[in-house]
C-alpha cells in the first residue's frame, strides 16, 4: 500500500504509465508489437526500433539534461549534429578508401573534436561573457546550420562505407549499436556526475549561482564543461543519425531535435529553472517521445492529425504530473479512506 | 486562531496550535528556531492553507486562499525573509498593489512623495526613485516594514523585522508600532531579542515544536520563565562563556598574525584600510548600517576584488580573486545574506553542509557518502538542526536553521579565518549561545573570526579587539579591553570623520571610566518611553537574553 | 534607371541586373537549382542579386520589396507557397519590373503580375508515377497494397503529388493505398516511416515516395528487415537526383518520374526575351521525363546532379 | 520559462538582479556626497552617458538603438538605394507582425516566461481567416473571431502554466503543436484571400510626403505599442507584470494579484498572435500551414536584443521593437549585399547578431 503511493507520488509515475499506454495502443493497431524476433543473431522488433530510433534523441537529451540544470539551455544541438555529419562524411568521401576502418575513425574523431570546439564556443559565450544561453546558443543554432551546408555545398553527402554506416544500423552481439552508444552515453553521464562531486556543483549552480560561487565552486569551468559535453552528444548523435541513413543532410540532420530533447527533460521531470535533474526521467521522456512518434506511424494517424496527437499527449503528460493534480488526487485518496474508516466503524 | 493545524510531508509544523491578538496591543510569537512562528503567520495570512482548525478576524470566521486576500482584510505582513522586488524603486515597492492613481494611470510623483514621507517617517533618507536591489539587506528590512505600515491595517505582522537592524533603527521602529498601537491596531511582532520583546510587547505565546506552551502577559512572565518554557529546559551556556571571553581576550595578543590587509580598499565600497588579525583571535567590526562592514568583509573573503592595497596570509601575500581562492587559503565568508547568497535552497542539508568542503577538493574527488553522512551528522547535532534530517531540502527549514546549515557549512572547511557577516540573524536565544561557544571554541584552538554584527553586546562579548568602521573608513581599532556599548555608540554614531584620534581618545577615556558592561548581566527592566536619539535605546548593555540569575 | 527594359530598349548584357529569390536551401533539389541559375548567369554575364528566404514567404517578400527599391531589371523567384503574392508584385508592376516565377507557380487571378512561369508541373508527376504503377499492375487481380511517402505535410508537391498519383491509380479498385504517412522529404524519416509501416502492413507491394530522398530511406528500410527492394516491394519515386539515378539503376528503385532543377539556362532565355522587348510565353514546362531502369543505367553517366 | 542565466560565469544572476554593491544607495548624511560636479558641460555630458549606458535598466536599450543607428549608416555608406527613408520604413512594413508579436513576447518574458506558440499562432489565425472568408464569411465577423480565439487559447496556456504549474516552455510548445496541427485540419494547402477588405488593407499604402508611405498595418501595430507602452508603464497590472519577473513569491506574499496577472500575460501574447497573424494576412492576402515556422525564435530574439532579461524583470517594450529593427536591417543588408548563399546567409546573421549581441554586453558591462 504504501509503496504503491510511493510509486504513485514519483515524478515519473506519469510518464511511465503514459508510456505503457502508448504501447497498449500500439498493441491493438499491431499484435505483433511486443514481439522480438531474433533473426541472423539480431534482435528485431517494434520496440528494438524504438530503442533505435530514440538513440539520438536520448543522447542529446542526456546532455540538455546537465545544461538545463545549471539554468541553461542548447538550441545549437541540431546544428551540431549537422556538422558532425557533415564533416564527418565529407571526409569519408574524400579519403580513397572509404570502407577502411581507419578512415572511419579518423572521420568520427575530428567530428568529435570539431563538436568539442563548438560546445566550448558556446560555453564561452555563456560562461564568460555572460550572454543568455538561449540567444548565445541561437547563434550556433542558425550560423551552425550554415557552417554544415557550407560543408557539404548544399548536397546531401551519401557515403558507401559499411563501418560508418555500422553506427548507425548496425548489430553488436545482436543489440543495435546506436542503443550500445546511447546505453553507454547515459551510463558513463550517470556515472560521473553522481558518482563525482559534478552533479552536486551542477544543481547547486543551476539552483543559486552566487551562493555556489561563495562556496567556491567553479561555475565558470563548470559551464563549460556543460554546454562542450552537450555539444559532443550531440556530436554523437548527429554521426548515429548520419550513418543510420549513410548520408549526410545538413538541412535536416537534427532539425527540431532540440525541441524533441527539451521535451523529454522535461517529461522527466527535471525543470528548466535549473537545479535537480533526473537522468532516468530523461530516459523515460526520450522513450515516451519516440514512442509517440512511433505510435503514429503504426497507428496510422494521418499526417494532418499528427500535430494535435502530439499536443495531447504532451498536455495530458504534463497535467497529470501537476502538483494540483497531485492535490486533488490525494484529496479525493483521504476522502476516500475517510469513507471506508466510516463504514469500518459502522460495521 | 483555534486549532491550527499544518503538516508538511514528514513534518508537522502546527499542531492545534491556538492564538488570538487583541487590538492596540503588541502581541509576540516566541519559541526556538523551527518552532513554528513563520508557519502560524503564513496560516494566517493564507500562504499555506490549513489542514484543520478556525481563523476568527474581528468576530467572522475567515479563510484566506492568498495573501492578497488577507491584505484586503486588513492584515499587513513582513515576512521573516525579506520579499521585496530588487527590479523595481523603492517607491513601487513600498505601493505596489495600492499606487495612487491619477486618469486611470498610476500617479507616479503622488507615488513618490508618498513613499519618501513613509520612509521619512522611518527616518531612513533614501531616494524613493532607487532601485532596490541596490540597497542592502537592512534598508531592505525597513522599506518592507514602510510597505506593511502604509496599509491601512487592523492587524499588522512583523516576522522578524529587526534581524538585521541596529539600535538607531529598532527605535525608529519602535516608535512607529508605538504609535499604531495607539490608533489600535492589533501587532504581531516576533524576535529573538528578549529585550526587544520585553520593551515593545504587551503579551507573549510561546510555542515549541510546533505545540501551544502557553499564552502569557510580558509584565507576568520572567525571562528566565520564558526562555525554559522556549526550550522546554534550563539555558546555562552564556554565563559559561562570559567568564570564559574575558579571562581568554588577555594574554591573546602576541600570537602570530594570519591575515593581515594593508591599506586594502576598493573604489566605490570602501576605502583603504589596515586590519592584521592573528591566529585565534575574534575581531569584532562594528559600525552603523551602511558603514562599510559588509563591503570589508567581502574584500577579506575574496567574494569582491580589492583594487588598492595589499592582503598577506601568513606572511604571504595574495591576492584573492574569487572566493575559491580565499578558502584554498583557508579564509571563509558567510554571508548576511543567507537566502540570496548563501544556501542552494534545492539541495539538501547534508549536500549543503559539504559544498564548500567539496568545493575545495574539486569534483573529482568525491567526499565519501560515508563521510558526507557523518559530517552532516555532527553538524546536525553540535548545532541542533532541527529537523535533523540531512535529506530535508534546506528550502524547506526554518530561517534559523537555514543559517545553522550555512554556518555548518564553514565550519565544515576547518577554516583558519572564518568571517561570520550577521551569523546570528534569525537565530534563537539557545543556538546563538551554542554558535557564539563554538566560535569561541574554535578561536582557542587557533582560528581567527571576524565576526560582524547589528548587536553590539554581541561583538563586546566575544570579540578580542572590535574595529570601528564609519561612512566606508575605519575609525578605530580597539582592544576590548572595558569597552562598553555606551563607548563604542559614542566612537560609532560620532559623526566628526576627521577627528579619529579625539575619538579615540575619547573612547579610550569612556572605556576607562564604565565598567565592563557584559559583566553587568542584571536582569534590566524593559525601557519605556521614546527613547532618545543616537543609538541611546540600548542604554542597558544588556544581553541578559539568557542569563538571568 | 530601372524597369522596363522594353521601352529603352535592350541594355548590354552586363549591365543587366536581375533579383532571384530562392526559397531556401531546404533540400538536395534546391541546392542543385539554386547551383544551375547561379552558374547560368555567371556563363551569361547577368549580374544576379540572389537571396535565400530560408523557406519563410515574408523574407520573400522583403526580399523582392528590396528589389524594387534596388531597381533591378528583371525580378525571378521560386514563390515559397502558390498564395499571396498579388501586393508585391502589384508594386512590382508599379515600378516596371517585370516578374518571372520559377518551379512554382503563383496563385493569382491577376495573370499580368509575372510575365512568365517556368517550372514543372506537380500534379503531371503524380500522374507520371501513377501511370505506371496502373500499367505495372494492369493485370493484377489480386489488391494491390500501396505505402506512400508523403513530403512535408502542406508543401505543394506534397500535395499535387499525391492528388495526381490518387486520380490515376483510381482508374484500378485493385489498387489500394493502404497507409499514407509523412516522412519530410527526408531520408530519415522515409526510412523510419517505412520501417514501422512495414511492421503494420506486412504485405505491402509498392512504395510511392514523393522524392528520391524518402525512397532512397525506404530502401534502407527494407534492407534491414531482411526484404529485397524493388523485388519484394518495388519503390516508385520522383525527382531524379542523383543518388536516386543510382539505386534505380541499381535495380532498388522501379521508376522515377524526373522534375528537373536545372532551370538556368531557360530562365536566362527569358531575360534574354524580355531584355529584348519580346513577350516570352506565359507558361513554359521544364524539360522533363521519367526514368525507367535501364533508362537511369544509360542516362547515369551523364547527369549533372 | 526557465530562469535562464545571464552571467552566470562572471558574477550571477544575483549581481544583474540586484546590482549589488555597485551603484552607491544616496548617502545618509552630506558627509557622503560626491565630488561637486564639474562645471565643463561636456564632461558632464559624457558622464551622463557614461551613466546611461552601464544602467542596468536603461542601459541595454540605449545601445540597441545606438547600434541600429550605426548599422544603419554603414548599410547606407556600403550600398546604393540603401540609405533611403523607405527602407527605413518598410521596416516597419515588412515586420508590422513581428512588432505586434515581439510585444506579446514581451509581457510574458517580463514575468519570466516564454511563448513558443505565437508562430504557430499566427499561422493559425491566417488559416482561420483565409478559410471562413472564403465560404463568405464578413470581415467584421472573422477578425474578432480569430482575437476571441486565440486569446482563449493563450487562455488555456495561462491556466496550464498557473493552475498545473506546467512549465511555460512545455505548455506553449503544447499549444504550439496543437495551432499547428489545427492548421493542418482546416486544410493543408494554401487559401488565398480575395475578400475586398482584407485586399484593400493590403494593397492600400498611407502616403507620408517625399514619396514615402507606410500601409494600415504600421499604423496598427504602432498603436498596439504604444497601448502596451501605458500599460505596462502605468497601470497596476503593467507593474505586476514587472512584480513577478522580479520574484514571483516575493509579488505573491506582497498581495499581488500574481496568478489574474500571470494568465493574462498569455492572454496578451495569444490576442497579439492572433492580431500579427492577422497583420500577416494582410501582408501575404493567403492562409498556408506552414507559414511563420521558427517567428517564435525571431520573437524570442527581438525581445532579447531588445534589453529585456530572459528571467524577468527587467525590459522595455520599446527595446523590443527595436530588436524587430534591428533584425529588419540585419535582412536587408542580407538583401542589398545579394551574393550570399544560403549557407552565407545563415552563418551571416549569426555573425550580426553576435556582433550585436557582443558589443551590447561590452558597452553596458558596468565599470568595475
Ligand atoms: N514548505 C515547507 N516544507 C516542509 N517543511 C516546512 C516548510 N516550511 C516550514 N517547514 C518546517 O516547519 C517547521 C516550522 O518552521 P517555521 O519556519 O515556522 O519556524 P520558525 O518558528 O519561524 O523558526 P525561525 O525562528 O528559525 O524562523 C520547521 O521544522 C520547518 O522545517
Ligand atoms: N547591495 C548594495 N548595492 C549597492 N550598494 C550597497 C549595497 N549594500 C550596501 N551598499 C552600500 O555600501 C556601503 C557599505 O554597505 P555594507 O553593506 O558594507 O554596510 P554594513 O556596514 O555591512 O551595513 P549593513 O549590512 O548593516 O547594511 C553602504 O554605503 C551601502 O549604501
Ligand atoms: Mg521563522
Ligand atoms: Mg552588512
Amino acid at each position: 500500500m504504501t509503496a504503491l503511493a510511493k510509486i504513485a507520488s514519483s515524478r515519473l509515475f506519469w510518464p511511465v504509465v503514459m508510456l505503457l499506454v502508448l504501447f497498449a495502443i500500439n498493441l491493438v493497431a499491431f499484435p505483433g508489437f511486443f514481439t522480438i524476433t531474433v533473426r541472423d543473431g539480431q534482435l528485431f522488433g517494434s520496440l528494438i526500433d524504438i530503442l533505435r530510433n530514440g538513440a539520438p534523441t536520448l543522447i542529446i537529451a542526456v546532455g540538455m539534461t546537465l545544461v538545463i540544470a545549471t539554468r541553461g539551455i542548447d538550441l545549437s544541438v541540431g546544428a551540431v549534429a549537422a556538422i558532425a555529419g557533415a564533416v564527418a562524411c565529407s571526409i569519408i568521401l574524400g579519403s580513397p578508401e572509404p570502407g577502411n576502418l581507419a578512415t572511419v575513425a579518423v572521420a568520427v574523431a575530428v567530428a568529435l573534436v570539431i563538436s568539442l570546439v563548438l560546445g566550448v564556443w558556446n560555453g564561452f559565450l555563456v560562461a564568460v561573457l555572460g550572454i543568455q544561453p538561449i540567444i548565445a546558443t541561437l547563434i550556433l543554432m542558425t550560423a551552425g546550420r550554415g557552417v554544415a551546408m557550407l560543408i557539404t555545398e548544399g548536397q546531401i553527402l551519401t557515403v558507401n562505407s559499411p563501418p560508418f554506416k555500422f553506427l548507425g544500423s548496425g548489430f553488436w552481439l545482436g543489440v543495435p549499436v546506436a542503443v550500445i552508444i546511447a546505453a553507454v552515453v547515459f551510463g558513463l553521464a550517470a556515472l560521473i556526475t553522481r558518482r563525482t562531486a559534478l552533479g552536486m556543483f551542477i544543481e547547486s549552480v543551476g539552483i543559486n549561482p552566487e551562493a555556489s560561487r561563495q562556496a567556491g565552486v567553479r561555475a565558470r569551468g563548470l559551464l563549460f564543461a556543460v554546454y562542450t559535453f552537450c555539444a559532443l552528444c550531440a556530436a554523437i548523435a548527429g554521426l548515429i543519425l548520419t550513418a543510420n541513413t549513410a548520408a549526410a543532410d545538413a538541412n535536416n540532420t537534427g532539425l527540431f531535435i532540440e525541441l524533441d530533447a527539451i521535451l523529454a527533460v522535461v517529461i522527466g521531470g527535471t525543470s528548466l529553472a535549473g537545479g535537480r535533474y533526473s537522468l532516468l526521467g530523461t530516459l523515460v521522456g526520450a522513450l515516451v517521445i519516440q514512442t509517440l512518434v512511433t505510435t503514429v506511424y503504426t497507428v496510422g494517424i494521418p499526417p494532418i492529425a499528427t500535430m494535435v496527437f502530439k499536443a495531447a499527449v504532451v498536455t495530458v503528460v504534463c497535467l497529470l504530473q501537476s502538483p494540483t493534480t497531485a492535490e486533488a488526487f490525494s484529496g479525493f485518496r483521504r476522502r476516500l479512506a475517510v469513507r471506508a474508516g466510516k463504514g469500518l466503524a459502522a460495521s | 486562531m483555534r486549532g491550527i493545524s499544518i503538516g508538511f510531508p514528514g513534518v508537522k509544523a502546527l499542531d492545534g496550535v491556538d492564538f488570538r491578538m487583541f487590538p492596540g496591543e503588541v502581541h509576540s510569537l516566541m519559541g526556538e528556531n523551527g518552532a513554528g512562528k513563520s508557519t502560524l503567520i503564513k496560516a494566517l495570512t493564507g500562504v499555506y492553507g490549513i489542514d484543520a482548525g478556525t481563523i476568527t478576524l474581528a468576530g467572522e470566521q475567515v479563510s484566506f486562499s492568498g495573501p492578497a486576500q488577507a491584505q484586503a482584510a486588513g492584515i499587513s505582513t513582513v515576512y521573516q525573509e525579506v520579499n521585496l522586488l530588487p527590479n523595481l524603486s523603492v517607491a513601487e515597492n513600498i505601493m505596489l498593489g495600492r499606487e495612487p492613481r491619477r486618469f486611470g494611470g498610476i500617479d507616479w510623483r503622488a507615488m513618490r512623495r508618498r513613499s519618501a514621507e513613509l520612509l521619512a517617517g522611518l527616518n531612513l533618507d533614501i531616494d524613493p526613485g532607487s532601485l532596490l536591489g541596490d540597497h542592502s539587506l537592512a534598508v531592505q528590512q525597513l522599506i518592507a516594514i514602510a510597505r506593511a505600515i502604509d496599509v491601512n491595517a487592523k492587524v499588522l505582522i512583523l516576522d522578524e523585522p529587526t534581524s538585521s537592524l541596529d539600535a538607531d533603527e529598532v527605535a525608529e521602529l519602535f516608535r512607529v508600532i508605538r504609535s499604531l498601537k495607539d490608533q489600535r491596531v492589533a501587532i504581531l511582532f516576533v524576535s529573538h531579542f528578549l529585550d526587544q520583546v520585553y520593551e515593545i510587547c504587551d503579551r507573549l505565546t510561546v510555542l515549541r515544536n510546533g505545540t501551544l506552551v502557553g499564552e502569557y502577559l510580558v509584565d507576568e512572565l520572567l525571562r528566565i520563565d520564558l526562555v525554559q518554557k522556549m526550550i522546554g529546559k534550563e539555558l546555562t551556556a552564556l554565563d559559561e562563556l562570559e567568564q570564559r571571553v574575558h579571562t581568554v581576550a588577555v594574554g591573546e595578543s602576541d600570537a602570530a598574525t594570519f591575515v593581515s590587509a594593508s591599506q586594502l580598499g576598493r573604489r566605490g565600497a570602501i576605502n583603504p584600510a589596515d586590519l592584521p588579525i592573528a591566529a585565534g583571535e575574534v575581531v569584532g567590526l562594528a559600525g552603523l548600517l551602511g558603514s562599510g562592514r559588509t563591503e570589508f568583509a567581502r574584500l577579506l573573503g575574496g567574494i569582491d576584488r580589492a583594487d588598492m592595497g595589499e592582503l598577506t596570509v601568513s606572511g604571504e601575500s595574495v591576492k584573492l580573486r574569487t572566493p575559491r581562492q580565499a578558502i584554498s587559503k583557508r579564509i571563509a565568508f558567510s554571508s548576511e545574506n543567507r537566502r540570496d547568497e548563501g544556501i542552494v535552497g534545492d539541495l539538501t542539508v547534508r549536500d549543503n553542509i559539504v559544498l564548500a568542503l567539496q568545493a575545495d577538493r574539486g569534483w573529482a574527488r568525491p567526499i565519501p557518502k560515508k563521510k558526507q553522512d557523518e559530517l552532516a551528522q555532527s553538524y546536525i547535532q553540535a548545532l541542533n538542526i532541527r529537523p535533523g534530517n540531512p535529506d530535508a531540502l534546506v528550502r524547506n527549514l526554518s530561517g534559523g536553521n537555514q543559517q545553522k546549515v550555512l554556518l555548518a557549512r564553514w565550519l565544515a572547511i576547518a577554516p583558519r579565518l572564518l568571517i561570520l557577516d550577521e551569523p546570528t540573524r534569525g537565530i534563537d536565544i539557545g543556538a546563538k549561545a551554542e554558535i557564539q561557544k563554538l566560535v569561541f571554541n574554535l578561536a582557542e584552538n587557533g582560528m581567527s573570526v571576524l565576526f560582524i554584527s547589528a548587536e553590539l553586546e554581541e561583538v563586546l562579548r566575544l570579540s578580542h579587539r572590535v574595529v570601528v568602521l564609519r561612512d566606508r573608513h575605519v575609525v578605530a581599532d580597539l582592544e576590548n579591553d572595558g569597552l562598553t556599548v555606551d563607548s563604542l555608540l559614542a566612537l560609532i554614531a560620532d559623526g566628526r570623520v576627521a577627528s579619529d584620534d579625539e575619538a579615540l581618545e575619547e573612547l579610550q577615556a569612556d572605556g576607562a571610566a564604565a565598567p565592563v558592561a557584559v559583566a553587568a548581566g542584571a536582569p534590566a527592566p524593559s525601557v519605556t518611553g521614546a527613547p532618545a536619539p543616537s543609538g541611546t535605546a540600548t542604554t542597558h548593555p544588556d544581553h541578559t537574553e539568557g542569563g538571568p540569575r | 534607371s530601372g524597369g522596363n527594359a522594353a521601352a529603352e530598349g535592350p541594355k548590354p548584357l552586363d549591365e543587366l541586373v536581375v533579383g532571384f529569390a530562392q526559397v531556401g536551401a531546404e533540400s538536395g533539389w534546391r541546392t542543385a537549382n539554386t547551383k544551375d541559375i547561379q552558374a547560368a548567369f555567371e556563363d551569361a554575364g547577368i549580374e544576379l542579386k540572389f537571396s535565400d528566404a530560408q523557406q519563410k514567404q515574408e523574407n520573400q517578400i522583403k526580399a523582392i520589396r528590396s528589389y524594387i527599391q534596388q531597381q533591378v531589371d528583371v525580378i525571378a523567384f521560386s514563390p515559397v507557397v502558390e498564395t499571396g503574392w498579388d501586393a508585391v508584385l502589384n508594386e512590382a508592376k508599379a515600378a516596371g519590373i517585370p516578374v518571372v516565377l520559377t518551379d512554382r507557380a503563383v496563385d493569382s487571378k491577376d495573370d499580368s503580375l509575372y510575365v512568365s512561369f517556368l517550372g514543372s508541373d506537380f500534379v503531371e508527376e503524380g500522374k507520371k508515377a501513377g501511370q505506371w504503377v496502373l500499367d505495372e499492375y494492369a493485370d493484377a487481380t489480386e489488391p494491390v497494397q500501396i505505402i506512400q511517402l508523403e513530403g512535408t505535410t502542406g508543401a505543394a508537391p506534397a500535395i499535387d503529388r499525391a492528388e495526381g498519383f490518387a486520380d490515376v491509380i483510381a482508374e484500378n479498385p485493385n489498387l489500394e493505398v493502404v497507409a499514407s504517412q509523412t516522412g519530410d522529404f527526408t531520408r530519415a524519416g522515409g526510412k523510419q516511416v517505412t520501417e514501422a509501416l512495414l511492421k503494420s502492413n506486412p504485405d505491402v507491394d509498392l512504395i510511392y515516395a514523393h522524392n528520391d530522398d524518402m525512397g532512397l530511406g525506404a530502401i534502407e528500410a527494407i534492407e534491414a528487415a531482411g526484404l529485397v527492394p524493388g523485388k519484394d516491394i518495388k519503390i516508385v519515386t520522383v525527382d531524379a537526383v542523383h543518388d536516386g539515378m543510382q539505386a534505380l539503376a541499381d535495380g532498388k528503385i522501379n521508376f522515377i518520374v524526373e522534375c528537373s532543377p536545372l532551370l538556368g539556362k531557360q530562365l536566362i532565355d527569358i531575360v534574354k526575351q524580355i531584355n529584348d522587348g519580346e513577350t516570352p510565353e506565359k507558361r513554359i514546362i521544364t524539360e522533363e521525363t521519367t526514368f525507367t531502369q535501364e533508362q537511369a543505367i544509360e542516362a547515369l553517366p551523364d547527369r549533372q546532379y | 520559462m526557465t530562469e535562464l542565466l545571464d552571467a552566470p560565469g562572471r558574477t550571477s544572476p544575483g549581481a544583474d538582479r540586484a546590482p549589488a554593491r555597485r551603484a552607491p544607495r544616496t548617502p545618509r548624511g552630506p558627509a557622503g556626497s560626491g565630488p561637486a560636479p564639474s562645471g565643463n558641460p561636456l564632461a558632464r555630458a559624457a558622464r551622463a552617458a557614461g551613466a546611461l549606458l552601464t544602467s542596468p535598466k536603461y542601459g541595454p536599450v540605449t545601445v540597441t538603438a545606438i547600434l541600429f543607428v550605426a548599422v544603419f549608416v554603414v548599410g547606407g555608406i556600403r550600398y546604393r538605394g540603401f540609405f533611403s527613408g523607405q527602407v527605413f520604413l518598410n521596416l516597419f512594413v515588412d515586420n508590422a507582425y513581428l512588432i505586434v508579436l515581439a510585444v506579446g513576447m514581451t509581457f510574458v518574458i517580463l514575468t519570466g516566461g516564454i511563448d513558443l506558440s505565437v508562430g504557430a499562432v499566427v499561422a493559425l489565425s491566417g488559416m482561420i481567416a483565409a478559410s471562413l472568408l472564403q465560404t463568405g464569411w464578413s470581415p467584421a465577423a472573422v477578425i474578432p473571431l480569430i482575437l476571441v480565439l486565440t486569446s482563449v487559447l493563450g487562455l488555456l496556456v495561462g491556466l496550464m502554466i498557473h493552475v498545473f504549474k506546467v512549465q511555460p516552455f512545455i505548455a506553449t510548445l503544447a499549444a504550439m503543436f496543437l495551432a499547428r496541427g489545427l492548421c493542418y485540419v482546416i486544410s493543408q494547402s494554401s487559401i488565398s484571400i480575395t475578400d475586398p477588405t482584407f485586399v484593400q488593407l493590403a494593397v492600400s499604402r498611407i502616403p507620408l510626403g517625399g514619396g514615402m508611405s507606410i500601409t494600415p498595418s504600421v499604423i496598427i501595430a504602432l498603436v498596439v505599442v504604444a497601448i502596451a507602452v501605458w500599460v505596462l508603464h502605468a497601470t497596476r497590472f503593467g507593474r505586476t507584470v514587472y512584480a513577478i519577473g522580479g520574484g514571483e513569491t516575493s509579488g505573491l506574499l506582497m498581495g499581488l494579484p500574481v496568478a489574474r496577472t500571470k494568465v493574462l500575460v498569455y492572454v496578451i501574447s495569444g490576442f497579439c498572435s492572433g492580431l500579427a497573424g492577422v497583420l500577416f494576412t494582410f501582408y501575404t492576402l493567403s492562409g498556408y500551414p506552414l507559414t511563420a515556422i521558427g517567428t517564435e525564435l525571431d520573437a524570442i530574439a527581438a525581445v532579447v536584443i531588445g534589453g529585456t532579461l530572459l528571467t524577468g524583470g527587467y525590459g522595455f517594450v520599446l527595446g523590443s521593437v527595436l530588436g524587430v529593427l534591428v533584425l529588419g536591417v540585419i535582412q536587408t543588408i542580407i538583401t542589398f549585399e545579394g551574393t550570399l548563399s544560403s549557407w552565407w546567409t545563415k552563418i551571416f546573421i549569426g555573425a550580426l547578431l553576435l556582433v550585436f549581441i557582443i558589443l551590447q554586453k561590452v558597452l553596458t558591462a558596468r565599470r568595475r
